[in-house]
C-alpha cells in the first residue's frame, strides 16, 4: 500500500479532478450524489495521502533525496517541460494536511450548503480546487507549480464569486483574481529568468544549479532581482502587503471556502512556494531580507487593522494575513522548519475558527457584525468551545498548537538578530508586538461573540453534526497538533528543514516572554470587552484616538487608493488610448479613404454619360497612339510598316 | 484591257459608295439616309463582285441591302415623330469629329502607302461557293454554329426587349 | 503596276468609308443614325477583308469567311440595337443620344 | 496515398455549397444540415490528416497527386497541395472553427441559405491558403476569401458604433490594400527569382532556395510586412479589427478572428521569413516593437470598451501582438510559440465570438452595462464565455497559456526588457476579460432576461467542440507543439543557414 501510494502519488490530485469531471458531466442534477462523489474522492485522496506521508516519514532518505518521477509534457529544441511528482517531507506534510482539511471542510459543507440551488456546482468547484492544490503541492517543476497555482487562483475566483447574485461577491472575485494576477506577473518574469539562465524549471535541477549561479554568467544582483520577482507571486497569493487587499474581500464567498482556501490551503501556497525555492533565497541575503521585512510588516500591519474590524470573517481574514506574514518572516530569516510548522498549526486553528465563524453565521442567518452578537456560547456550546480552543491556539497559550510554532518563529528571529543582521531586532520586536495584538483582537472577537450578554433578537441554535464534527476534529488537532514540534523533542525540525537541521536549545526565557505577551493580550481584551459590559472604555479609547481608529478601521485607505488608481489612472489612460484609436488612428485611415473619395468625386465629372463623347475621346486617343507608334519611333514604325504573310 | 475596265468599275463603285455614304451621314432626313444606305450597300456588293467574292456579294445584298435596311426603316418608323424633315440632327461634336476622321483617314492612307503588300499574284477561283462551303462547314463549323446561336439569341433578345417594354408600357 | 487593281486602292476606299462612318457615328444625334453609321464602318472593314483575301491569300478564303461572320454579327447587332432603341424610346420618348446621359456620375 | 485527400478536404465545403444552391430557400434546416455535413466531413478529414502526419519524418506530406501538377507553365504555377507541421494546425483550426461557425449560425433565419453558401465558400478559401504550397495558389485563395466576407458583413452584420456598411467596407478595403502590397512584393520577388535562376518557380520551397540580394530582401520584406501585417492587425494597421468584428455576423467574426487573421501570421512565417530571411533579420526588431505596442495599446483599448465584441476585437489585436513578438524572435522556441499561439487564439476567439453571438441573440444587446447575471439563466453559455475568457487571459490548463509562455521565454531572451512590457499585458488582459466576463455573467439576475434560454441542442456544438479543444490543448500541449515544431524547425534551420551564409 505504501509503495503503491509513493509511486502513485499523482492519484492524490487526480481523484478530486475526476470527481470534478464526474460532477460536471454526470451528477450535476443530483446534489446529494454530487456531494457524495466529491467527498468519496476526497477521502480516498486523503487515505492515499496519509499512506504517502507514512511512506515518506518512515524513510529518512527522502529528506536529502526526494522521490521524483516525471514525464515529458511538451518540448522543443532548447525548451522542455516535464511534469511530475516530487515527494519529500515538506510536500508529504502538505499533502497530508491539505487533503485532510479539504476532506473535513467538504463534510462541513454538506451541512453548511444544505439546500443551496448550486450545491453540486459548489462541490465540483471544491473538488477542482482540491485537485489543483494537491497538484501544486507535489509539483516537481516550477512551471507545473505555476500552472496549478493559477488554477487554484481560478477556483478561488469561482468560489469567491460563488454567490453570483451578490454584486459584492462579483467584485471581490474580480479583485482577488486581478490582484493575484499582478503577483503572478512578477513570478512569471522570475520563472522566465530562471528558465533562460538555468535552462530548466525543475525544482531539483534548479536546486543544483542555482548555487553555482556564477557559472551561468549572472551576478548576485541579477539573482537577487530574480528572487524578488519570484517572491512577488507569493506576495499576491499569500496576501502580503501591498497585495493583501483581496484577501479580506474574499470573505464574500461561502464560509467553507474561506476556511479551505483563504485560511488553510491556497493562501499558504505562497509560503509553500517560497519554502520550495528557498535554495534561491538562501543564496541572496538581500532577497531574504526583503521577504523577512515584508513578512514582519504585513504581520503587524494586518494586526493593527484587525483590532478595529467589526465583521467576524473580516477579523479572521486580517488575522490570516497577519499570520501569513509571520510565516514569511520565518522563511525570510531562513528557517523552513519554523515557517512550515506555523503553516501546519495555522491550518488547523484557522480552519477551525473559520468553520466556527461559519457555524455562527449559519445560526444567525448571516449577521456578521460581532457587536451584534454575544453570549452565543450558551446556545452553541460545541461551536463556542472549539472556537475558544482555536483562540487559545492562535494567541499562543501552551500547550495549544499555535504556541509552539509561534515560539519557534520568535526563536529563529531572535537568532537571526543575534547573528548580527542589521535591523534583526526590529523584526523581533515587530513579531512580538504582533503576537500581543493577535491575542488581543482574537479575544476581543471571542468575548464579543460568545460571551457577555445575549442579544434578544438573535435566536441561535447549534449546527448539525456534519458541521460540528469537523470542528471537533480540528479542535483536537489545534490543541495537540503542535506537540510534534516542541523544543524538547523536535520531530518536526528533524524532518522538515533546509540546510542543516535546527538544533536550538529550549529558550525558556523566550517561552515565558511569548506566553506573557499572549496573556497580556487576552487580559486586555478581557478588561475591555468582557468585564466592561457596556464597553465604555473601548468606546472612549476609540473616541480619544479617533484618527488612529479611523485609519485602522478603513484599513489605511489602501483600498481607496487602489480604487483611485484603477479609476483615475488605469481607466483614464484606457480611455485616452481608445480616444487615440478612434480619433487619430482611425481618422488617418478614414482620411485616406476620404482623400480617395474626394479625388473620385473630382474625376467623376469626366463621366458625362454621353456615349458619343466617350467614342470621340477613344478615337482621338487611338489616332494619337497610332501616330506615335507609326511615325514617332523608327523602330516601332518599322515594325508597324508591313503586313507579313 | 481587263485592268482598265476593272479600274473603271472600281472608280465608279468607289464614287457611288463614298457619295452615298456621305449623303447617309449628312442628310437631315433619316428616311433618306436609310435609302442612300441601300445604294451604298449595293455599291459595296459590286465591289465584292469586283473582288471575285460572289457569295459575299450575294450575302451583302440579301442581308444588308435587304433585311437590315428594311429593319432600319421599320425602326425609324416605330420611333420617329411624323416630322421627318429634321429627324437626323447633327450635334456639336461634328466640329471635332470632322478633323478627327480626316486625320484618321490621312493616317491610314499614309500607313497604306508605306505598307509593302506582297501580292500573291494567284487568281481567286471563279466559283467561290464550292470552295467556301467545305471550309465553313468543316474548319469553321464551331464558329458557324456559334454564329447561328448568336443570331437566335439576338432574335430572342430583341423580341424580349421590345415585348417587355410593351408590357411595362401597358402597366404604367 | 500600271492600271492593275492594287490592294491599296481598296484599303484607301475602306479607310474613307470607315472615316465617313465614324464621322456619322460621332456627329449624329439620332440613335438610329448612329446605328446606321456603325453599319457603314463594319462594311468598310468587310471591304478590307475581302480585298486582302483576294490579293494576298486567294487560296485560303479566310477573309471571305470573316466577312460573312461580320455580316452575321452585324445583322444581329442591328436587330438588338434597334430593339434597345425602341425599348428606350418607349420609356423615354426620345432617341437623341445626348439625352441618354443617365449613366453619368 | 493515391487519394488526393487534401483536395477532397478542400472540396467538401464547396460541394456542400453547390448542393445547397439547389435546395429551396424555405428549407433552412436542410441547408444548415448540409453545411454542417460538409464542414464536418472536412473536419474529420483534417483530423485524419493531422493524426496521420508522420512527425518523425517531417516536411511536406499528404502531397496531392504525388507532387506539383503544372498549371500555368510560363509562370511556373503548379497545383501543389501539401501540408507540413506549420500548415496542419492551421488546417485543423480552420475546420474546427468552420464546423463550429455553422452551428453558431444555427438560429439565423434571415436568408439562411445564402449565409451557408457564403460561409462554406469562405471556409474553403481559408483552407486553400493553408494547404497551397504554391505562391500563386495561395494568393488566389486569399482573394477568394475577400468576397464572401464583404457580402456577409453587409447583409447579416449589425450596426453599432459604426454602420455595418462602414465596417464591411473597412474590413474589405484593409484586406485588399494588404493584398495589394503583398502582390507587389510577391510579383517583384517572383520576377527577381526568374532573373536570378532563369526559371519560373512559384512554390515556396523553390523560392526559398533563391539567393536574393540583401537590399532587395529588405524592401520586399517591408512590403510583405505591410501586407501580412494588416491582415494580422499589426499596430497601427489594426483599426479594422474591432470595427469589423463588431459589424460582422457571428460566423464571420469567428472565422475572421479565428483563422483568417492567422493567414497573416502564417504568410509571414511561410512566405516572408522563409523566402526572405535577410529581410526578416533586418525587420525583426521593428516587428517586435510594433508587436509590443500592439499588445499594450490594444489591451488598453479593450479596457475602455463597453461593447463585448469590441472588447474581443481589441483583445485579438493584443494577442496578435504576442504572435508578432514570437515571430520576431526568429528562434525556434519563439516561432513555435507564435504558431501555437495563433492556433490557441483562433480557438478561443471563435468560442468567444460564438458565445457573444448567442448572448446577443438571446438578449439583443452586447452593451456590458446593460447585461448582468446571465449565469443564472444560462449557465452553459456562461461556462463557454468564461472558458474563452480564461483562455484569453492565459490561464494555465487551457490552450492559451503554454504558447504564450513559450513566446515569453524566447522573446524575453532575445529582446529583454522590451518583452516585459508585453508580459505586463497579461495583467491588463485579466482586468478587461474579468470585467467583461464577470459583469456580463455574474451579479444579480436581471428581470428583463428572465426568459433567456440556455444553450440547447445544436447551439451547444461550438461550446463542445471549441471548449473541448481548449481543454485538451491546455492539458496536452505536446499534441500541438510537436506538430508545430516539426514544421517550424526545418524552416528556421533553413533560415539560420541562409543567415550564416549571407550574414558575412
Amino acid at each position: 500500500m505504501v509503495d503503491f501510494a509513493l509511486t502513485h502519488a499523482w492519484l492524490v490530485p487526480l481523484l478530486p479532478a475526476l470527481a470534478f469531471v464526474i460532477i460536471v458531466f454526470l451528477t450535476r442534477p443530483w446534489p446529494k450524489l454530487s456531494g457524495a462523489v466529491s467527498i468519496a474522492a476526497m477521502f480516498s485522496s486523503f487515505v492515499l495521502a496519509s499512506s504517502v506521508a507514512y511512506g515518506v516519514f518512515t524513510n529518512p532518505g527522502f529528506i536529502e533525496r526526494p522521490l521524483i518521477y516525471s514525464l515529458r509534457w511538451f518540448g522543443m529544441e532548447g525548451f522542455t517541460v516535464d511534469v511530475g511528482v516530487m515527494l519529500d517531507p515538506t510536500s508529504a506534510m502538505m499533502l497530508f494536511m491539505v487533503s485532510m482539511v479539504a476532506t473535513l471542510i467538504q463534510i462541513y459543507s454538506t451541512g453548511y450548503m444544505h439546500g443551496d440551488p448550486q450545491y453540486s456546482v459548489f462541490f465540483s468547484y471544491l473538488s477542482l480546487f482540491a485537485a489543483s492544490m494537491l497538484g501544486l503541492v507535489i509539483s516537481s517543476n516550477l512551471l507545473q507549480m505555476f500552472i496549478l497555482w493559477e488554477l487554484v487562483g481560478l477556483c478561488s475566483f469561482l468560489l469567491i464569486g460563488f454567490y453570483t447574485f451578490k454584486i459584492s461577491a462579483r467584485e471581490a472575485a474580480k479583485k482577488a483574481f486581478i490582484t493575484t494576477r499582478i503577483g503572478d506577473f512578477g513570478m512569471l518574469l522570475g520563472l522566465l529568468f530562471l528558465q533562460i539562465i538555468f535552462g530548466t524549471l525543475d525544482l531539483a535541477g534548479l536546486a543544483e544549479r542555482v548555487p553555482h549561479y556564477e557559472q551561468y554568467g549572472i551576478s548576485l544582483g541579477l539573482l537577487t532581482l530574480i528572487a524578488i520577482l519570484v517572491f512577488i507571486g507569493p506576495i499576491g497569493k499569500s496576501g502580503q502587503f501591498p497585495l493583501h487587499v483581496w484577501l479580506p474581500d474574499a470573505m464574500e464567498g461561502p464560509t467553507p471556502v474561506s476556511a479551505l482556501i483563504h485560511a488553510a490551503t491556497m493562501v499558504v501556497a505562497g509560503v509553500y512556494l517560497v519554502g520550495r525555492t528557498l535554495f534561491l533565497f538562501s543564496e541572496v541575503p538581500g532577497a531574504a531580507e526583503v521577504i523577512a521585512f515584508i513578512g514582519a510588516f504585513t504581520a503587524i500591519f494586518a494586526a493593527t487593522i484587525a483590532i478595529t474590524q467589526r465583521e467576524i470573517k473580516r477579523i479572521l481574514a486580517y488575522s490570516t494575513v497577519s499570520q501569513l506574514g509571520y510565516m514569511m518572516l520565518a522563511l525570510g530569516v531562513g528557517s523552513l522548519s519554523a515557517g512550515m510548522f506555523h503553516l501546519w498549526t495555522h491550518a488547523f486553528f484557522k480552519a477551525l475558527m473559520f468553520l466556527g465563524a461559519g457555524s455562527v453565521l449559519h445560526a444567525l442567518h448571516d449577521k456578521a457584525d460581532v457587536w451584534e452578537m454575544g453570549g452565543l456560547i450558551k446556545k452553541m456550546p460545541i461551536t463556542g468551545w472549539t472556537f475558544v480552543i482555536g483562540g487559545l491556539a492562535i494567541a499562543g497559550i501552551p500547550p495549544f498548537a499555535g504556541f509552539w510554532s509561534k515560539d519557534e518563529i520568535l526563536v529563529v528571529t531572535l537568532e537571526y538578530a543575534r547573528q548580527g543582521h542589521a535591523l534583526g531586532y526590529l523584526l523581533f520586536f515587530l513579531a512580538s508586538f504582533t503576537a500581543l495584538l493577535t491575542a488581543f483582537y482574537m479575544w476581543r472577537m471571542i468575548f464579543l461573540t460568545f460571551f457577555g450578554k445575549e442579544k434578544p433578537e438573535n435566536h441561535p441554535h447549534e449546527s448539525p453534526l456534519s458541521m460540528t464534527f469537523p470542528l471537533l476534529v480540528l479542535a483536537a488537532l489545534a490543541a495537540v497538533g503542535g506537540l510534534i514540534g516542541t523544543p524538547w523533542a523536535n520531530v518536526w525540525g528533524k524532518w522538515i528543514h533546509f540546510g542543516h537541521p535546527h538544533h536550538g536549545e529550549p529558550n525558556y526565557g523566550l517561552m515565558f516572554f511569548s506566553v506573557a505577551l499572549a496573556v497580556a493580550g487576552i487580559g486586555l481584551a478581557y478588561r475591555l470587552y468582557y468585564q466592561d459590559e457596556e464597553k465604555k472604555l473601548a468606546k472612549q479609547l476609540a473616541e480619544r484616538y479617533q484618527p488612529l481608529y479611523k485609519l485602522s478601521y478603513h484599513k489605511y485607505y489602501i483600498d481607496e487608493l487602489y480604487q483611485w488608481f484603477t479609476r483615475q489612472v488605469v481607466d483614464a489612460s484606457a480611455a485616452v488610448f481608445y480616444w487615440f484609436d478612434i480619433h487619430v488612428v482611425d481618422n488617418i485611415v478614414n482620411g485616406l479613404a476620404g482623400a480617395t473619395k474626394l479625388s473620385g468625386q473630382g474625376l467623376r465629372y469626366f463621366h458625362t454619360g454621353r456615349i458619343q463623347t466617350y467614342a470621340l475621346v477613344f478615337f482621338l486617343a487611338l489616332l494619337v497612339i497610332t501616330v506615335v507608334l507609326a511615325f514617332g519611333s523608327p523602330t516601332l514604325a518599322g515594325s508597324m510598316g508591313g503586313v507579313h504573310s | 484591257m481587263d485592268n482598265v475596265y476593272s479600274l473603271l468599275a472600281f472608280v465608279l463603285l468607289a464614287g457611288m459608295i463614298l457619295g452615298s455614304a456621305l449623303l447617309v451621314v449628312t442628310l437631315r432626313n433619316l428616311v433618306h439616309s436609310v435609302l442612300w444606305l441601300i445604294v451604298m450597300f449595293i455599291g459595296v456588293a459590286g465591289t465584292f463582285l469586283l473582288l471575285n467574292a460572289d457569295f459575299v456579294a450575294a450575302v451583302q445584298v440579301l442581308v444588308y441591302a435587304g433585311a437590315v435596311c428594311i429593319m432600319l426603316v421599320f425602326g425609324v418608323m416605330l420611333v420617329q415623330r411624323p416630322n421627318m424633315e429634321h429627324s437626323n440632327p447633327i450635334n456639336w461634336r461634328f466640329k471635332l469629329a470632322a478633323p478627327l476622321v480626316g486625320g484618321l483617314f490621312i493616317v491610314i492612307g499614309l500607313l497604306t502607302a508605306k505598307s509593302q503588300l506582297v501580292v500573291s499574284g494567284q487568281e481567286v477561283p471563279a466559283q467561290t461557293v464550292q470552295a467556301l462551303a467545305p471550309i465553313l462547314l468543316n474548319d469553321f463549323v464551331i464558329p458557324f454554329e456559334v454564329a447561328a446561336i448568336l443570331l437566335t439569341v439576338a432574335l430572342t433578345g430583341a423580341l424580349l426587349l421590345v415585348k417587355e417594354v410593351k408590357a411595362n408600357g401597358n402597366g404604367s | 503596276m500600271g492600271t492593275a487593281l492594287n490592294p491599296s486602292y481598296f484599303m484607301v476606299l475602306s479607310a474613307a468609308l470607315f472615316a465617313i462612318g465614324l464621322y456619322g457615328a460621332l456627329s449624329r444625334k439620332n440613335a438610329i443614325a448612329v446605328l446606321i453609321s456603325i453599319e457603314i464602318m463594319l462594311t468598310a472593314v468587310n471591304i478590307n477583308l475581302v480585298a486582302i483575301n483576294k490579293f494576298l491569300t486567294p487560296e485560303a478564303f479566310i477573309g471571305q469567311i470573316f466577312a460573312i461572320f461580320v455580316i452575321t454579327v452585324a445583322a444581329a447587332e442591328v436587330g438588338l440595337g434597334l430593339a434597345i432603341i425602341i425599348a428606350i424610346y418607349r420609356n423615354r420618348h426620345t432617341v437623341d443620344l445626348d439625352d441618354f446621359n443617365w449613366m453619368k456620375w | 496515398m493515391s487519394l488526393p485527400i487534401l483536395t477532397i478536404t478542400l472540396l467538401a465545403p464547396i460541394v456542400a455549397a453547390l448542393v445547397i444552391v439547389f435546395v429551396p430557400k424555405e428549407e433552412e434546416k436542410l441547408c444548415k444540415w448540409i453545411a454542417a455535413i460538409g464542414t464536418g466531413a472536412a473536419l474529420l478529414l483534417s483530423l485524419y490528416v493531422y493524426f496521420g502526419y508522420d512527425q518523425s519524418v517531417g516536411g511536406l506530406q499528404w502531397v496531392d497527386f504525388g507532387g506539383p501538377v503544372p498549371w500555368i507553365k510560363d509562370l511556373g504555377v503548379t497545383y501543389f497541395m501539401a501540408v507540413d507541421g506549420l500548415s496542419l494546425p492551421m488546417l485543423l483550426l480552420t475546420n474546427l472553427i468552420g464546423f463550429a461557425a455553422v452551428f453558431a449560425s444555427w438560429n439565423v433565419t434571415h436568408r439562411a441559405k445564402e449565409l451557408m453558401i457564403y460561409l462554406l465558400i469562405l471556409i474553403a478559401g481559408v483552407m486553400g491558403t493553408f494547404i497551397a504550397q504554391d505562391l500563386f495558389i495561395f494568393l488566389l485563395f486569399y482573394e477568394v476569401v475577400v468576397i464572401p466576407i464583404y457580402i456577409m458583413v453587409i447583409i447579416w452584420g449589425s450596426s453599432k458604433r459604426v454602420t455595418k456598411e462602414y465596417a464591411g467596407m473597412k474590413l474589405t478595403i484593409y484586406l485588399l490594400i494588404g493584398s495589394a502590397f503583398l502582390l507587389v512584393g510577391v510579383i517583384a520577388t517572383f520576377i527577381q527569382s526568374v532573373l536570378i535562376t532563369g526559371q519560373a518557380n512559384m512554390s515556396f520551397e523553390g523560392l526559398a532556395r533563391v539567393p536574393f540580394p540583401e537590399d532587395f530582401q529588405i524592401y520586399m520584406f517591408g512590403l510583405m510586412l505591410i501586407g501580412f501585417g494588416s491582415l494580422l492587425s499589426m499596430w497601427p494597421l489594426h483599426s479594422w479589427s474591432p470595427d469589423g468584428y463588431a459589424g460582422a455576423p457571428t460566423a464571420v467574426s469567428m472565422i475572421h478572428a479565428g483563422v483568417l487573421k492567422k493567414i497573416g501570421g502564417y504568410g509571414l512565417i511561410r512566405i516572408a521569413i522563409y523566402v526572405l530571411p535577410l529581410g526578416a533579420k533586418f525587420w525583426a526588431p521593428y516587428i517586435a516593437v510594433l508587436g509590443v505596442i500592439g499588445v499594450a495599446y490594444a489591451a488598453m483599448g479593450a479596457l475602455a470598451q463597453k461593447d463585448l465584441k469590441y472588447v474581443v476585437g481589441y483583445s485579438s489585436v493584443s494577442h496578435m501582438g504576442y504572435v508578432l513578438l514570437g515571430v520576431a524572435s526568429l528562434g525556434v522556441i519563439g516561432v513555435n510559440g507564435a504558431v501555437a499561439s495563433m492556433f490557441a487564439h483562433g480557438v478561443m476567439a471563435a468560442l468567444f465570438f460564438s458565445m457573444i453571438g448567442f448572448i446577443y441573440e438571446k438578449t439583443h444587446t452586447r452593451w456590458i452595462p446593460d447585461l448582468g447575471g446571465l449565469s443564472h439563466q444560462a449557465p452553459r453559455l456562461s461556462v463557454g464565455f468564461m472558458m474563452a475568457g480564461m483562455a484569453s487571459l492565459g490561464l494555465p490548463g487551457l490552450i492559451g497559456f503554454v504558447p504564450e509562455f513559450t513566446i515569453f521565454v524566447e522573446s524575453f531572451r532575445v529582446f529583454g526588457w522590451l518583452a516585459v512590457l508585453a508580459i505586463a499585458g497579461i495583467i491588463i488582459t485579466a482586468l478587461y476579460v474579468l470585467r467583461a466576463g464577470a459583469n456580463t455573467l455574474f451579479g444579480p439576475a436581471r428581470e428583463e432576461y428572465r426568459q433567456v434560454k440556455d444553450l440547447r441542442g445544436a447551439e451547444l456544438v461550438p461550446l463542445v467542440v471549441l471548449g473541448g479543444v481548449l481543454v485538451i490543448g491546455g492539458l496536452l500541449p505536446s499534441l500541438l507543439f510537436d506538430m508545430v515544431n516539426s514544421g517550424v524547425a526545418p524552416i528556421l534551420a533553413h533560415i539560420q543557414e541562409t543567415l550564416q551564409i549571407g550574414g558575412r
